[in-house]
């Protein structure tokens, strides 16, 4: 019964927000941190309860092929810690932020509805429901980058939106023709169904409409386009948020979900990701060295660690699946703590533009502190988390023989270490080059520091607590890549 | 004669996808998506037909073969959905045209790519 | 006849899809969509589907109502050039994706259920037991609010969603100093 | 708008309310459903805001407080979805499980708890979209919506 709470949670606090929101303005700050704490410690003590079960509810009392069912096994439990610690630190973090923002109840709802989307996608067992959910997310999403009405922001939310709703009826063409050829709408029948009849042609036109669908929401690099215009010009929570979780769970789950676990993986499908990550891996390297805004960096690093996890998934060994796996938990705590920290350098000193900080590391010690734990992370540097996911990244690169690939990717984690290590050397080291008024600039707010601290304990922490993450968290979620067509048997058994 | 009436939901979502791809005036992306979302409608329906069978409603004594409910009760989710996509976007539209003046793509190109 | 007819309307709405593509005049271009919906409508009656039709019906009347006052506030003419550069290379590749598409589809669709005989596995079940287990004789709203229930609760909370954000994009000023 | 429309109007507007409500009601018997009867309802509403002028509307429902009071609907919704989980039928804990008596299927008492859903959808998509028509149509230019409260 637990499962059911997930979505339902925030739905409710946000429709009594919505109702609260007419009699005082601002209100709203402490409900909806508070059901995201509530949320965060829901999946923590899912991981601890759950150790490799798979749970079924279904909804309405029918059984599996009739009503909808809600499904958690170990790769959702592993979405669900990602996406509710995200959302309660976004959520901490947007206490202070948004005072800069008229509206600020608003913020509040459309940032619990887009938590309770990405739950739901994440529960979701009916493949028509994993797609009603992602539209929850990405309506909530295209309405939370035009958050400050202004033509940098209504700009980039048109262009999301644009390729959004083109994406989701890609999806939706592919979704049709999975009915039409199985019969059913939920996952576990179909799968069975399928591994039962085999492939037809039908399935094979159904499959590069969905890949096509979920590339263009993971912004996989000939489709990435809107991501270095959105990212930035949300509001930091929100941008946040983004590339945190929703370009991983709209996109990285679908594709395990549909195509390992229903439709079944051909090694073509296999190259195909494991290519496209490695392209989108060097694209947003070289992109990000160029750039000169914080968080336009940010989000072109955002692109090049979505590509470590196709490669990792694209290997198609269980030690690349655990590098993937692994690199979605470190990227979304060390990627959300840069654009927070990225949200904090620009609300105390009001500028993006790198070459003109500097010298921040003493004004702003907390920060300095955090954005060098993100840092270590992303690039690697062993005790943090980071450097575990994109070791066994190679090792299963390697195990899959795909040498030069190998070494083209430690190549690569060289250039991201030269990006992180020019934004320590211009924001926080060095001394201010320009009119840069240095006295004048004082701490964040207590609350923004408290978010910080929490994501870049948990960056070190991934790293320490390795074995046992891999133990509690990876191995289940591997366990589900693994086993692919075997999931509808599984799920039916239930 | 199947394949020619398939082709005819296909072809709705191509020139859909041809108005937004080649249209520089918003408000045609605007109506490029719904002709998009009606393709998809159709789509579904033609899944559902079936050949000499009655609507979906059971009425007290009539025969009991129906055409396939399920996707016709999907299409209403759907339609909402493009609905929705289109309503968002002519709102952002609004405000992008108070701010420029224009619906021309070319010239609200101040973002960089 | 019953192709024929069929075939006709469709044929009717594909030439309207194109004239709403093409047409430079924003008014006539909605109304060439409403000419669309409209005879998509009557394609739903002929595939025997009326709750989908009057879900097609209701619907478009709002989005057209909504996009002539869009389009009534701000500009009727497309202004924009007409055959500019840029309609020229999307045009190019756009040709060039659509016959890879269509020669995908068609293979695709030979192996999808003959038109006439889907493979209806769950919802034979759902037709079985609707009068014995819920009582009630509309199959497809059945099928809408007690089979798949989570699915239009969740479509409920869409509609909400959406309109918040209309909400938010419409309100008079975003941040409390401009940047 | 001219004398003419606004006379005819009247008229008109009870007949869409009426067939609004019919879609809802009879939803589960007839073909209707609970999006397309809410959406007649605001239309009918809507219909009278564009002849009347929104002032004259917003006497009758308040725009904004029409938002309130389809989250207050999507609320009952979830409402009636955890009564099923509590059980009332013996045996069935399930969330939007069929509670209520399923009554004779052809008459309008029938088919558990897909009528009261029925309406409750009804309610939300109809204030839902007079609220959305609210703000979206009736905006003019650089006041925005936030004049109005």
């Amino acid at each position: 019964m637990l499962i059911l709470l997930f979505p339902l949670l925030p739905i409710i606090s946000a429709l009594c927000l919505i109702i609260l929101e007419r009699f005082d303005e601002d209100s709203g700050d402490y409900l909806s941190s508070a059901t995201a704490f509530v949320l965060f410690a829901m999946a923590v003590t899912i991981i601890f309860t759950l150790n490799g079960g798979v749970v079924v509810y279904h909804l309405g009392g029918w059984g599996s092929p009739l009503g909808v069912d809600l499904v958690l096994d170990g790769f959702s439990a592993l979405f669900l810690v990602v996406i509710n610690l995200v959302g309660f630190v976004s959520m901490l973090y947007s206490i202070e932020y948004m005072k800069k923002f008229t509206a600020k109840a608003k913020f509040y709802i459309l940032h619990l509805f887009l938590i309770a989307g990405l739950n739901g996608i994440v529960l979701s067992g009916d493949i028509f429901n994993f797609y009603v959910f992602m539209e929850i997310v990405a309506f909530a999403s295209y309405a939370l980058i035009a958050f400050g009405v202004e033509q940098l922001d209504l700009e980039a939310s048109i262009r999301y939106q644009v390729l959004g709703t083109v994406g989701s009826f890609f999806v939706l063409l592919g979704i049709g023709i999975l009915y039409s050829v199985t019969g059913t709408l939920d996952l576990a029948d179909m799968s069975r169904f399928i591994s039962q009849t085999g492939i037809n042609r039908a399935i094979l036109f159904a499959v590069p409409l969905l890949l096509f669908g979920f590339a263009l929401k993971a912004a996989l690099v000939p489709f990435h386009a809107w991501l270095p215009d959105a990212h930035p010009t949300a509001p930091t929570p929100v941008s946040a948020m983004l590339s945190g979780v929703v370009i991983k769970v709209c996109s990285i789950y679908g594709i395990v979900r549909i195509f390992f676990g229903v439709t079944g993986v051909s090694p073509t499908l296999l190259q195909i990701l494991l290519y496209a990550g490695l392209i989108s891996i060097f694209f947003g390297a070289f992109s990000a060295l160029r750039q000169t805004d914080f968080k336009r960096l940010l989000a072109y690093s955002s692109i090049s660690q979505i590509g470590y996890i196709m490669l990792g998934i694209g290997t198609g060994t269980p030690l690349g699946y655990a590098g993937a796996m692994f690199h979605i938990l470190n990227h979304a705590t060390f990627k959300s703590l840069f654009f927070i920290v990225a949200g904090a350098v620009e609300h105390s000193t009001g500028e993006r533009n790198i070459t003109k900080l500097g010298g921040l590391s003493d004004k702003m010690p907390v920060t300095f502190l955090s954005s060098l734990s993100a840092s270590f992370s992303l690039g690697g540097v062993p005790p943090f988390g980071g450097f575990f996911s994109k070791l066994l990244i190679i090792l299963g690169l390697f195990k899959a023989g795909y040498l030069t690939v190998g070494l083209l990717v430690v190549l690569s984690a060289v250039f991201t270490l030269a990006y992180f290590l020019k934004i320590q050397r211009n924001v926080f080291l060095r001394l201010p080059t320009s009119h840069f008024p240095l006295p004048t600039i004082k701490e964040v707010p207590v609350l923004m520091r408290v978010s910080m601290l929490i994501l870049a304990i948990i960056c070190l922490g991934l790293g320490l607590a390795f074995p046992w993450i891999l133990k509690a968290i990876v191995e289940p979620a591997v366990a589900v890549l693994t086993n692919g067509c075997k999931y509808g048997s599984l799920i039916l058994g239930l | 004669m199947s394949i020619l009436i398939y082709l005819f939901s296909i072809l709705l979502f191509l020139i859909g996808l041809y108005c937004i791809v080649s249209k520089e005036n918003l408000l045609k992306i605007v109506i490029g998506i719904k002709i998009m979302g009606y393709g998809v409608s159709l789509f579904f329906i033609l899944l559902g037909w079936r050949r000499d069978s009655s609507a979906p409603i059971i009425i007290k004594d009539m025969a009991q073969n129906f055409v396939d409910p399920l996707p016709q009760a999907l299409i209403p989710a759907i339609m909402v959905i493009s609905l929705a996509a289109t309503i968002l976007m002519l709102a952002t539209c609004v405000r992008l045209y108070e701010k420029y003046g224009t619906f021309d793509i070319s010239k609200i190109k101040e973002l960089k790519g | 006849m019953f192709a024929i007819l069929l075939v006709s309307i469709l044929i009717f709405v594909l030439i309207m899809a194109a004239l709403a593509v093409q047409i430079r005049d924003l008014m006539s271009s909605v109304m060439a969509l409403a000419g669309v919906g409209f005879g998509l409508a009557i394609v739903f009656l002929f595939l025997s589907a009326p709750e989908v039709m009057t879900a097609q019906l209701v619907l478009e009347v709002i989005t057209y109502v909504i996009m002539i006052s869009v389009v009534y506030k701000t500009s009727k003419l497309d202004k924009t050039r007409k055959y500019s550069v840029r309609e020229i290379s999307p045009a190019a590749a756009m040709f060039f994706f659509a016959v890879v598409f269509i020669i995908f589809s068609i293979r695709g669709i030979k192996d999808l259920p003959i038109f006439g005989e889907p493979l209806m596995r769950a919802s034979s079940l759902q037709i079985a037991q609707t009068i014995s287990e819920i009582g009630a004789t509309n199959i497809v709203t059945a099928i809408l609010l007690d089979f798949r229930a989570w699915n239009t609760l969740m479509e409920a909370f869409v509609i909400i969603v959406m309109i918040v954000g209309v909400t938010v994009i419409l309100r008079k000023k975003g941040r409390k100093v401009e940047r | 708008m001219d004398k003419t429309i606004r006379i005819l109007t009247s008229y008109v507007i009870g007949l869409i309310l009426i067939f609004g409500f019919y879609v809802v009601i009879y939803g589960h018997i007839l073909p209707g459903e609970g999006f397309d009867g809410g959406m007649l309802i605001a239309s009918a509403f809507i219909l009278c805001m564009i002849v009347y002028g929104r002032d004259e509307a917003k006497k009758r429902v308040n725009i904004s407080s029409a938002l309130v009071v389809s989250a207050i609907a999507g609320l009952l919704l979830i409402v009636v979805g955890f009564l099923g989980l509590i059980g009332i039928r013996d045996g069935h804990q399930f969330f939007l499980d069929n509670f209520l008596p399923q009554g004779d299927p052809h008459y309008l008492f029938s088919g558990g708890i897909v009528p009261v859903l029925n309406v409750l959808l009804g309610v939300l998509v109809g204030f839902g979209f007079y609220a959305l028509f609210g703000y979206l149509v009736v905006w003019r230019g650089e006041r925005g919506t936030d004049a109005e409260p």
